[in-house]
């Protein structure tokens, strides 16, 4: 049993065109920045993306799609990102736009072996049509299909050599959930440990779901909407 | 006069309550953290999966790692916790969140919201929102009473795409605080130097008017 | 907003007859101890609890079996409890038997405000009796409810003044579950400190779900099935 | 002769393979962890919620804490890691265990399994079983070829209140080991000494016996 991979390269080397991705972060926190700048190196088309949102121009699944390597977008908000909407306009690209959470928690259905949950979000949107409504004690609920998904891409803070994960702060987001959901998972790491060297009691992501883990290098972790306040003399 | 973004933010601040859990939306309601009055405690939540957001960061610590459903550097305070969204939106769901403030563009007489898609414009999402007014118990929408066209945000019916229905309870806008009741928008109280009348004018939903309408007191 | 109570007693002070009440726990591992002691001493009845296990005869869920507090008991096994039997044989108690999975996932249910899920545990069993089956991906799957509970009480290990809240090893099992799940939710603990002294990433209940907590002494901890090895000399 | 517990057990453990992570029920399927073969790393799952079950503990350092779904004391290994019910039953589920052995009261040709209520007897519970047969890719289970009154356990049609329908893949009893097929129990080993016909006069489901039948070696 070994999960170790020497790098992105490595790690996504399967994955080919037409495959259905699912990439975790929220905005530019927490994504899976070694695999993204891989697949764009290996040049892998036709792709599908499940990913919260679309990364920007420059940074993020932005950066695959400017070279035209995504079908199609399965988010929840993709603003940001002009290159990307200049391919929506055009037809180039496909966009599925959901609610956030029905996002996480078909992500969080299928890590869960359940095949469908049932959620008030959309229920007397646009996001309702074609949809199975169903009541429950009073109140209407969308029947939601759990994803499925050939890989998926996640970042952790920690790992170790078994595939234990653990996220810091808000980058922790989807990646969780997605790390459960890929019929294969990828995690890439700021730091690997040895097995043993994390502590039991702290670990999100149990090795079980994750296939491959290697750490990455020189994190630039770029920030979106950098906020500040001014410090009182 | 009409009131001022930050007051707008002021008078919602009045409607928390101690022990609260909030999430605050983009745009006017981030402002209510500024006013959270003397003695209450909240707890605010943002949806990327933090119980216990903090202002922003000083200048030069921010951190990559953490931020707010906005996508902007935060900290947190005392006592908050991390979780992922599935978890996150789990909480909303089930009712854990006391209020939730969020901004919009149309919002009906019967409580519907419409914030999220204008038809022929570029579509970025709903985000949490859908999510957030399906499940939230208590809903405050934050907003500018009529468009930059002038026309009334506050309809017999949304004429936008919807982000959800019956749900919002409260609106407080830059003219007036009122609840959306079984029988249309109840006009609560109006801003110093704004008329019932001029509250009327700008209205296209069923208003409500009953007894003497105070200003709000600032 | 002040969730720290003194003892058990304040923290169940209104729980009252006719209850429903969860109880985190598996077998005598991870169980609110000394709440349950405060529920033996008050002595309310009629009580319907969820537990996945129904303690031993002088432990546990046990005290409150002997006391014939019980009406009804949602567990997963019951084994280990004379009295327990002599209670269901003489038709005193009555007892729901349901799959440990599905106890575990109509707990999370609630907890996530998902109304109801699917789980196959139990197609083709007499669990299935009147319940409705649904075919998803070539395979049939069992409508369950989510849990209603009055109460729900759990055990961890570390706690703040904010009702966040760190389980130990296996003591986990359904405290997280549970501690979601209840529209009041009371968390007894080993060590309480003030809000802030938790590793944020490292807490698995945040306090949003905790109402009441506070922190016990003595803990007993009884090992139900002491097994060892031998050193090697 | 037929085998020991221990020699079922024995047995079982040639199925894992490296990388696997498995699920071992009470009683013969434990003992499974004793005899995994040298080169191949298992991990232990225990439904309780935990990855990566170790030994029991020495004498002396039990921790109430720390036990496995057979609520016995147990230890750690490097590499473990804790998480609540649901996620353990969720990465049952979504299939991530790659084998489970359990025991059994009876199985039919069919794959059908009963292990957890005998009428007129006080019932237990099903625990973690049902969740377990109903979701495991690969279910292996353990049991003596016949029951105490000497009757066989390998039935047309399970008597007894089932725990899962058509889950069983494979079984291994103090007799033969054997495949769950389309078409029946298939023969594919038989314990030391034990004849065909004697496995033939103890199975009452389906038997299919094809070419010789080679003995377990040990």
């Amino acid at each position: 049993m070994n999960k170790v991979v020497a790098d992105a390269n490595e790690a996504i080397h399967d994955i080919q065109d037409g495959a259905i991705l699912m990439l975790g972060g929220f905005g530019l926190c927490g994504i899976p920045e070694k695999c993204i700048a891989a697949l764009v190196a290996k040049g892998v088309m036709q792709l599908t993306c499940i990913s919260n949102n679309a990364g920007i121009d420059d940074f993020g699944v932005g950066l695959m799609l400017r070279q035209k390597q995504v079908k199609k977008m399965i988010s929840s908000y993709v603003g940001e990102n002009a290159e990307f909407e200049r391919q929506l306009l055009s037809g180039e690209l496909e966009v599925e736009l959901i609610p956030q959470g029905t996002l996480a928690t078909r992500c969080m259905a299928a890590g869960y072996g359940m095949p469908a949950v049932y959620t008030p979000a959309g229920v007397g949107t646009e996001v309702a049509e074609g949809k199975e409504v169903r009541h429950f004690n009073g109140k209407d609920y969308l029947l939601e299909y759990a994803f499925q998904a050939d890989f998926a891409i996640v970042k952790a803070w920690k790992g170790d050599t078994d595939g234990n994960l653990i996220y810091k702060e808000t980058a922790r987001n989807f990646n969780p959930l997605m790390a459960m959901a890929g019929k294969t998972t990828i995690a890439e790491v700021e730091e690997l440990v040895p097995a043993g060297k994390l502590d039991p009691d702290a670990i999100h992501t149990p090795g079980i779901y994750v296939h491959r883990i290697f750490q990455g290098t020189g994190y630039e972790k770029r920030i979106e909407q950098k906020t500040v306040r001014k410090k009182h003399p | 006069m009409a009131l001022t973004k930050e007051q707008i933010a002021q008078r919602i601040a009045r409607e928390l309550k101690d022990g609260f859990y909030v999430n605050l939306g983009i745009g006017i309601p981030t402002l209510v953290a500024n006013y959270i009055p003397e003695g209450i405690n909240v707890v605010l939540q943002s949806e990327n999966g933090l119980l216990g957001m903090g202002p922003f960061p000083f200048e030069g610590e921010e951190d990559p790692d953490l931020i707010n459903a906005g996508k902007q550097t935060i900290t947190t305070v005392p006592g908050s916790a991390f979780f992922d969204s599935a978890m996150s939106f789990g909480m909303i769901r089930a009712g854990k969140v006391d209020l939730t403030v969020l901004g919009a563009m149309e919002v009906s007489e019967e409580g519907d919201i419409a914030n999220w898609k204008i038809p022929g414009k570029m579509v970025k999402g709903m985000g949490g929102a859908m999510d957030l007014v399906a499940s939230a118990k208590n809903i405050i929408v934050a907003m500018m009473h009529s468009n930059p066209k002038g026309e009334s945000k506050l309809l017999p019916r949304c004429t936008l795409p919807l982000t959800g229905v019956k749900c919002v309870k409260k609106i407080i806008t830059d003219m007036a605080v009122l609840d959306v009741t079984d029988k249309g928008f109840k006009l609560l109280e109006r801003a110093p130097g704004v008329s019932v009348d001029d509250i009327k004018a700008r209205t296209s939903g069923k208003l409500i008017i009953e007894g003497d309408i105070p200003e709000i007191q600032f």
